[in-house]
């Protein structure tokens, strides 16, 4: 076996105290507003969203300049005994899309929860704004953390502050999806923690990159990889395992929808990648591979043909989100094959990523348009929305180009990396799943045309029972335009995303 | 001498450990709950003394000496309230409010 | 064989009926007891590893340890609030089990 | 086959059928009872993995207030309606085979040792004396993997807001519903004016213990979190409302205290949770100490649930 | 005024038309700005040499655009036709509240459908095609009907469904293509080393064989055509669809003779020119018998590319232009002329002496574009079955117009007031014009060829033998059964319930599989899987 599957970098480099700062900063806020009642806790809150904004800004800029990954050593303790984290380009692009999103859900969320200083904190509004500085601590932690049990920790972060928010609403039907979610989350954490236990049993350390050449493809590998991998699914939501998603995606406030959909699923699917071509590398075979593209096929065809069967905006759209996930999937076969000397120097690996960017953008533009719709009329029933386009112009544009992204219509991200998937499939060969690929498309755009032929159907607009405020509308636009603008990414294996990442792929079969 | 201490040991534990024994049947085997209650309250009392008591010479140490006194202690106290508020429950119907 | 490998048996067997009692049993409260059952098992496996990995004087391996009583604290916090849910749902629907839900009249 | 295995068969033979009898038992309350059992006895089993931290903690939890939460819970709930969706048999025929499968494969799992155990033992050990700590376990949980304790320390915090969210509007900030007694029996407020003491100040003294013993703050703080819980069910302290003051202090100043040591890593030791040389023992004792009251606090209110009254005045 | 410039202020102007309808006072006047939007591709088309041609910066895609020969007679002609019918348009909906929806859909067909004549890198071509088929859904739709809403489901089903083949016909080409090259040229170059050219063959000729309406995917156009406002069957039916034959011009690889796939082209072309007759003189509504007419033109129009390209005859890429030129104007004009027929009053002479002449200009009236057309294609249709069958077809043609006129004189119904004459005359004057300035482009033969006794003889009998055989209509027509809109597709009602039934039965598989025990038995099964799946090696 090669030496070294991941450039063993195990000294803090120059920037790399702004990953602790990425994941301390909302810790920050959490402590603060526990301490002082939470009065401030709005205030408290968008002070912190800026400024994780800017350390997110800086990692991208800081990966960009020195064209390798951020390492910081956590108390100067390296493993296997101290734990490390790691950005690289992978990291860094998924962290930025997340604090502009979170951030645009912040601004978004100041009309559902916004609190001015003279009235008492009221629950939800407190509730929510500590939730989502929790839910972006635990993204940033998924996306740079080096140690699976850091990582163990973190997706727990996530999960117990995803939870209560599904039930802000306190609705029965929200708390039974909360429960739900909950109890399968927490089944699904327990088989990735007995995945560690094995792991670190056979070899003596938790950290990927000492992992990345430790292991050995041998059972105990073989059990303890899919063990976490299936616990991570459950939490990614992957047909079949999505029972907890429709309802607690759908039961959720809007902006929490919206972060939800958009960002947490995505955490625990970063990990399966990392697990796969990061930690063991090699231990991949065909046809795991194809079980999980298999998996996301599933999801493709049945979330699309059950969001066109919905009678409620949110429930289509929680829908459509585990279709979307399905198309990630298709990395694990596409990029794994023979095309490209490296799975991340492969078209595939780029446009998995791509994917998974411009979907986070397009669903969370959907779900706070749908928010927007849904405050305005009192309601998301599809056929009750006849006209609403002349009513909510803007909304229903950004609703309209976050779904051609979702369609894979250019100029869109959801184009680049559906293209890019096709051509992954070509020189794979694997033409199966170019075919769910386009039927995926085709459904896409039955359920989108569904909703934009209603919004856009010439009967007179139905009365509002609020206005909106137009720059509600605007921020709604400007998230759904980051997926157009993803657009622009020119269609060949993206340099950025193979930044830390070794130049030759050890599989441990050789 | 040690072997005198290490009799005297075997004996009391032993002996506390028939009434643990005897005190279970009875948990088991007693109708209702005062009476189990009287059963569980003998082998606290008994039992972990005894038992106690034939610990002590081995302890090494006053300290240690003192904490299995301590121990027998707290059972006692524990055990005898707690023994208490559950008969209280039995004359109150339904879970405390 | 040593009395690890028997522990390890011994969680794999708590696993085992962790699982059964959270997939079958419909009453929630008895799925979050199973799922604590299952947890320890989990952690025993941890802890068999531990006790392998004796070296250098200490009884077992520190580190899984330390990761096992992690696990625990953040066991006990999903079990605190898997029962506040559970006690807010039946106040407010009077139920206690898993009922399988209609996505279509969830949400408002 | 020596004394300890045969010691070691029957207490797992009663572990596990202790673990079924919860599992199958017929109604809730004795499964509750059971498990509670089981925690004990699985305390006793973290003791013969020479593992006496995780012993600790486990008695105190698993036996302890994980229990005490879910008789609160058992008691609470109303109108049990089991039969209507109960999995029939087949059904639970496959679910067991299943898990028998399961079984099976871990125990193979477990069966595959590889030929040198794989230990971070004595690195551990050797590099402990730079924090001037006596325990490993707290070497690891303070010194090594300080980033998981702190972040487990949010997750801790995060749980309760969680189920404080769960209050109705109106209630939020109030009391939380503690079940105390109406008018508590002398006894019992004697229990709860005698154990405190002594339990404080072995909750104490497990912490300070925890630096070179097993113990720690976790284990302290459990101890500290049911002394409360018992003085509040006798009603010689009210319940606090959730928005008082000196409560949310108590909650985060362990957290507080532990990330400004750990941010002042940055500064004096030139990394984040990373302790200046010589200073290492004093600051872990520092958080420890804080850490302990922070969870004694934030686990009495999780038990305590979410707010359902509030303070009349 | 460089060339540059010009490239892109022919798509820059009506994309700033479309954003200025963001303003609400904008919003009010735009109706009459549709006039102006399509001129700089109407001085594009006169003005701009072949072969001009501008990239855009990165930040625009990096889209190239380049001006060629077929590109510049399609974009004027369509440049000249959404002119008038914008005028029409303007007329028709000023100051109605819903002209501003109207033009933001206009605008947007009218982006894509010029572009789409400029593009010469794939992605760029993708991007205008999609828009100009998808932003047609808008204008299909418009009247809010029961028929505008199945027709424009229909169609946006099947336009999406198109979109999908296409895309995966380009991923096939740029994977052939080295040095990931975008650019149509080179991807049609590589056609001669591309492993998959067959697979990228059939996509292509599925893809826009349905965007011309070929059989059996011609079901959309009738129903749509049926549906749209008058002005937007006229841009749809005229300009939209030439989207697609630009799409065979420029995709079809005619250096390399590829005979199957040429002769699929022609087979197909062939049937559904005289599929189009056959059905169309049954049809009592003169919108749908133009547009079956329309699929009987472009299953002609196939042909000759089949043709061409089975011959590996680059020449078939000019000839398909001029006569899909030739159409353009002619299927244009004569829907804006149903708008201003109205026989009884003044109109007559000036609506229905030119649609005479348009229409029998498609059978192949001698001295007509139509004439022009099919004698420059004749050197390509040989004197084979296949030229056989293209001089029968202008019988069917010259039957099907005539009885297009007769619908369109008794259905007065349509007939919309406020309309005016003068985009019509304007639109049928260049399309009789325009040709005879072309003809001499493309071939190189002189013009007064076409003044020959002897071609003019070869034009005329087939337009007789189709008056005869209209005559004939017009005394036993009403033997014919009454089809309707969009024949095989009037199955939809079987499908639909079909794929209800799939649906629901999907709907049930997901709620079980949503069942708490299932679900988390599956998670455990799939733990099992995974690991024997990763066991089974590379």
């Amino acid at each position: 076996m090669a030496p070294d599957a991941i450039v063993l970098s195990d000294a803090t480099t120059a920037d790399g105290y702004l990953l602790v700062l990425a994941i301390i900063f909302p810790v920050i806020g959490i402590l603060l507003t526990l301490a002082f009642g939470g009065r401030y806790v709005e205030r408290i809150a968008l002070v912190l969203l800026l400024a994780g904004l800017v350390v997110a800004i800086a990692i991208f800029a800081a990966v960009l300049r020195d064209d390798q990954s951020l390492v910081y050593i956590v108390g100067n303790w390296k493993p296997p005994l101290g734990i490390a984290l790691r950005a690289d380009g992978v990291s860094a692009a998924m962290m930025l899309t997340i604090a502009v999103i979170i951030c645009a859900i912040g601004l978004y969320a100041r009309g559902e929860f916004g609190q001015s200083q003279a009235t008492v904190p009221t629950r939800a509004s407190y509730a929510f704004w500590v939730l989502l500085l929790a839910i972006w601590s635990g993204l940033n932690a998924m996306a740079v953390g080096a140690d699976l049990f850091n990582l163990y920790v973190a997706l727990e972060l996530l999960t117990f502050a995803a939870v209560p928010l599904v039930c802000l609403k306190g609705y029965e039907e929200t708390i039974k999806a909360a429960l739900r979610y909950m109890l399968f989350a927490l089944l699904g954490s327990v088989l990735y923690l007995l995945g560690i236990a094995l792991i670190y049993g056979a070899y003596g350390t938790l950290d990927i990159a000492l992992l990345s050449d430790r292991v050995r493809p041998e059972p105990i590998a073989w059990i303890a990889a899919a063990l976490m991998t299936a616990g991570l699914l459950a939490k990614t939501a992957l047909f079949p395992l999505h029972l907890w998603l429709p309802p607690a995606h759908a039961g959720a406030p809007p902006p929490g929808s919206a972060v939800l959909s958009a960002l947490v699923v995505k955490g625990s699917f970063i990990l399966i990648v990392r697990l796969w071509f990061d930690a063991m590398p090699g231990l991949l075979s065909f046809a795991a591979a194809q079980l999980l593209a298999a998996l996301g096929a599933g999801a493709i065809l049945f979330g699309s043909v059950l969001a066109l069967r919905q009678a409620r905006l949110k429930l289509l759209i929680a829908y459509s989100t585990i279709a979307q996930i399905g198309y990630l999937f298709f990395i694990f076969p596409l990029a794994s094959g023979d095309s490209a000397s490296t799975p991340w120097s492969s078209i595939a690996w780029t446009g998995g990523w791509l994917q998974l960017f411009s979907h986070a953008f397009a669903k969370a533009a959907m779900f706070m348009a749908a928010g927007l719709i849904a405050e305005a009329v009192g309601h998301d029933q599809i056929a009750d929305l006849r006209g609403i386009g002349r009513a909510l112009p803007v909304t229903i544009f950004a609703f309209g180009l976050a779904g051609l992204s979702l369609m894979g219509v250019p100029p869109s991200g959801g184009f680049v990396a559906k293209w890019m998937l096709l051509s992954a499939t070509v020189m794979e060969g694997q033409w199966w799943w170019a075919v769910v690929m386009l039927v995926g498309g085709l459904l896409a755009g039955g359920y989108v045309f569904m909703v934009l032929g209603k919004a856009l159907s010439s009967t007179t607009p139905p009365v509002l029972r609020v206005s909106i405020p137009r720059h509600s509308e605007v921020l709604v636009l400007a998230v759904a335009l980051c997926a157009v603008l993803l657009g622009l990414v020119p269609l060949q294996p993206s340099e950025f995303l193979t930044i830390g990442r070794p130049d030759i792929h050890t599989t441990a079969l050789q | 001498m040690k072997i005198a201490i290490d009799i005297f040991t075997v004996a009391l534990v032993s002996a506390g450990a028939f009434f643990f024994m005897a005190g279970t049947v009875g948990l088991l085997r007693f109708p209702d709950t005062l009476t189990r209650l009287h059963a569980l309250t003998k082998v606290d009392n008994l039992g972990l003394g005894l038992i106690v008591a034939g610990l002590l010479p081995q302890a090494d140490g006053l300290l240690s000496a003192l904490k299995l006194i301590s121990v027998w202690i707290l059972v006692q106290l524990s055990g005898a309230i707690v023994s208490q508020l559950i008969a209280q429950a039995t004359q109150r119907p339904g879970p405390p409010t | 064989m040593t009395s690890g490998v028997l522990l390890g048996y011994c969680g794999a067997v708590l696993v085992g009926l962790g699982l059964f009692g959270l997939v079958t049993n419909p009453e929630i409260l008895r799925k979050i007891l199973a799922f604590n059952v299952l947890g320890n098992g989990v952690f025993l496996l941890f802890g068999v590893i531990a006790r392998r990995g004796a070296a250098a004087g200490l009884g077992a391996d520190p580190v899984p340890q330390a990761l096992v009583i992690t696990g625990i604290v953040v066991a006990f916090s999903a079990t605190a609030m898997a029962v506040g849910l559970l006690v807010r749902l039946n106040k407010v629907s009077g139920q206690t089990i898993m009922t399988s839900d209609d996505p279509t009249n969830s949400g408002k | 086959m020596t004394y300890d295995l045969a010691f070691d068969i029957s207490l797992a033979g009663l572990l596990l059928a202790i673990a079924l009898w919860t599992i199958v038992a017929r109604a809730i309350f004795p499964a509750i009872v059971l498990f509670m059992v089981y925690g004990l006895l699985l305390g006793i089993v973290w003791v013969r993995l020479s593992a006496v931290d995780v012993a600790l903690t486990e008695a105190a939890i698993g036996g302890g207030v994980t229990s005490m939460l879910l008789l609160g819970a058992a008691a609470r709930l109303q109108g049990k309606n089991v039969a209507s969706e109960q999995l029939g048999l087949p059904g639970r025929l496959a679910a067991a085979l299943l898990c028998i499968f399961v079984t099976a494969g871990l125990a193979y799992a477990v069966f595959l040792r590889p030929e040198v155990a794989a230990t971070l033992a004595p690195m551990a050990k050797e590099n402990l004396a730079e924090s001037g700590l006596g325990n490993p376990v707290a070497g690891v949980l303070f010194v090594y993997r300080a980033l998981d304790t702190l972040l487990e320390k949010v997750v801790l915090l995060l749980a309760l807001v969680g189920v404080w969210s769960l209050a109705k509007d109106e209630m939020w900030g109030g009391i939380p519903g503690l079940r105390v007694y109406a008018q508590p029996s002398g006894i019992l407020v004697y229990l709860a004016q005698v154990l405190p003491p002594i339990g404080i100040m072995v909750g104490i003294y497990m912490f300070w213990a925890g630096a070179n013993y097993p113990g720690g703050a976790f284990q302290g703080g459990t101890v500290l979190a049911a002394m409360w819980l018992l003085v509040m069910m006798a009603r010689l302290q009210d319940v606090p409302a959730t928005s008082a003051p000196w409560v949310r202090l108590c909650l985060v100043v362990g957290p507080v205290a532990f990330l400004a040591i750990g941010l002042s890593g940055f500064v004096f030791a030139g990394s984040f949770l990373g302790y200046p040389e010589g200073h290492a023992k004093p600051l872990i004792i520092i958080a420890e100490a804080t850490l302990t009251l922070s969870i004694g606090v934030t686990l009495a209110l999780l038990v305590a649930g979410p707010p359902e009254r509030m303070p009349q005045r | 005024m460089n060339a540059e410039m010009l490239l892109v202020l022919t798509l820059a102007l009506p994309l700033v038309t479309l954003a200025g309808c963001l303003s609400r006072q904008f919003r009010r006047h735009v109706a009459v700005l549709l006039v102006v939007a399509p001129l700089p591709a109407l001085a594009t088309a006169c003005l701009l040499a072949d072969g001009s041609t501008v990239v855009l910066p990165p930040a625009l895609l990096g889209l190239t655009l380049v001006l060629d020969r077929p590109g510049a007679m399609l974009l004027g002609a369509a440049a000249l036709l959404w002119i008038t019918a914008g005028a029409y348009a303007g007329r028709r909906f000023r100051g109605n509240p819903d002209g501003a929806r109207f033009a933001v859909w206009w605008l947007m067909t009218l982006t894509g459908n010029l572009g789409a004549f400029l593009a010469a890198d794939m992605v760029g071509f993708y991007l205008f095609f999609t828009l100009a088929s998808l932003a047609a859904y808008g204008l299909v739709v418009f009247d809010g009907s029961p028929e505008a809403k199945r027709a424009a489901a229909i169609y946006v089903g099947l336009a999406v469904f198109g979109e999908a083949l296409l895309l995966m016909a380009f991923v096939l080409m740029a994977t052939a293509t080295p040095d990931s090259s975008l650019l149509i040229g080179d991807a049609v170059a590589s056609f001669a080393t591309s492993p998959w050219r067959d697979y990228a063959m059939a996509f292509l000729i599925l893809a826009f064989g349905l965007k011309i309406g070929l059989f059996p995917f011609h079901v959309w156009m009738p129903l749509t055509y049926s549906a749209a406002p008058i002005p937007a069957a006229a841009v749809l039916s005229g300009s939209a669809v030439k989207v697609g034959v630009i799409g065979l011009i420029r995709f079809l690889p005619f250096e390399i003779p590829m005979h199957n796939w040429g002769e699929v082209l022609v087979i197909a072309g062939l049937f559904s020119t005289f599929y189009g007759v056959a059905i169309g003189i049954t049809q009592a509504n003169p919108k749908t018998v133009l547009a079956y007419s329309s699929v009987s033109q472009m299953g002609l129009l196939a042909a000759v590319l089949g043709m061409g390209l089975s011959a590996g005859e680059k020449s078939a890429a000019l000839v398909a232009a001029f006569s899909a030129t030739f159409h353009v104007l002619v299927k244009g004009g004569l829907f804006l002329a149903i708008g201003v027929a109205t026989p009884t009053k003044r109109g007559v002479w000036l609506v229905f002496v030119p649609a005479v002449v348009l229409a029998l200009g498609l059978g192949g009236l001698p001295l007509t574009g139509g004439a022009l057309a099919k004698l420059a294609s004749k050197p390509l249709m040989g004197q084979g079955i296949v030229g056989v069958l293209a001089t029968l077809s202008a019988i069917g043609s010259t039957l099907l117009m005539l009885h297009f006129l007769r619908r369109m004189w008794s259905s007065t119904t349509q007939s919309e007031a406020r309309a005016s004459l003068l985009p019509w005359l304007a639109t049928a004057l260049v399309a009789i014009v325009l040709p005879w300035i072309l003809y001499s482009v493309v071939t190189d033969e002189p013009l007064r060829d076409a003044m020959l006794p002897k071609e003019i003889w070869e034009a005329l009998w087939p337009v007789l033998l189709g008056s005869l055989a209209s005559l004939a209509l017009w005394r036993w027509g009403r033997l014919l059964p009454r089809l309707p809109a969009g024949d095989v597709i009037a199955a939809d009602k079987g499908l639909v319930r079909l794929a209800d039934a799939s649906g629901a039965a999907m709907e049930k598989i997901d709620r079980y599989l949503r069942e708490w025990p299932v679900a988390t038995a599956l998670l455990v099964g799939l733990a099992t899987l995974l690991s024997v799946s990763a066991s089974l090696g590379r």
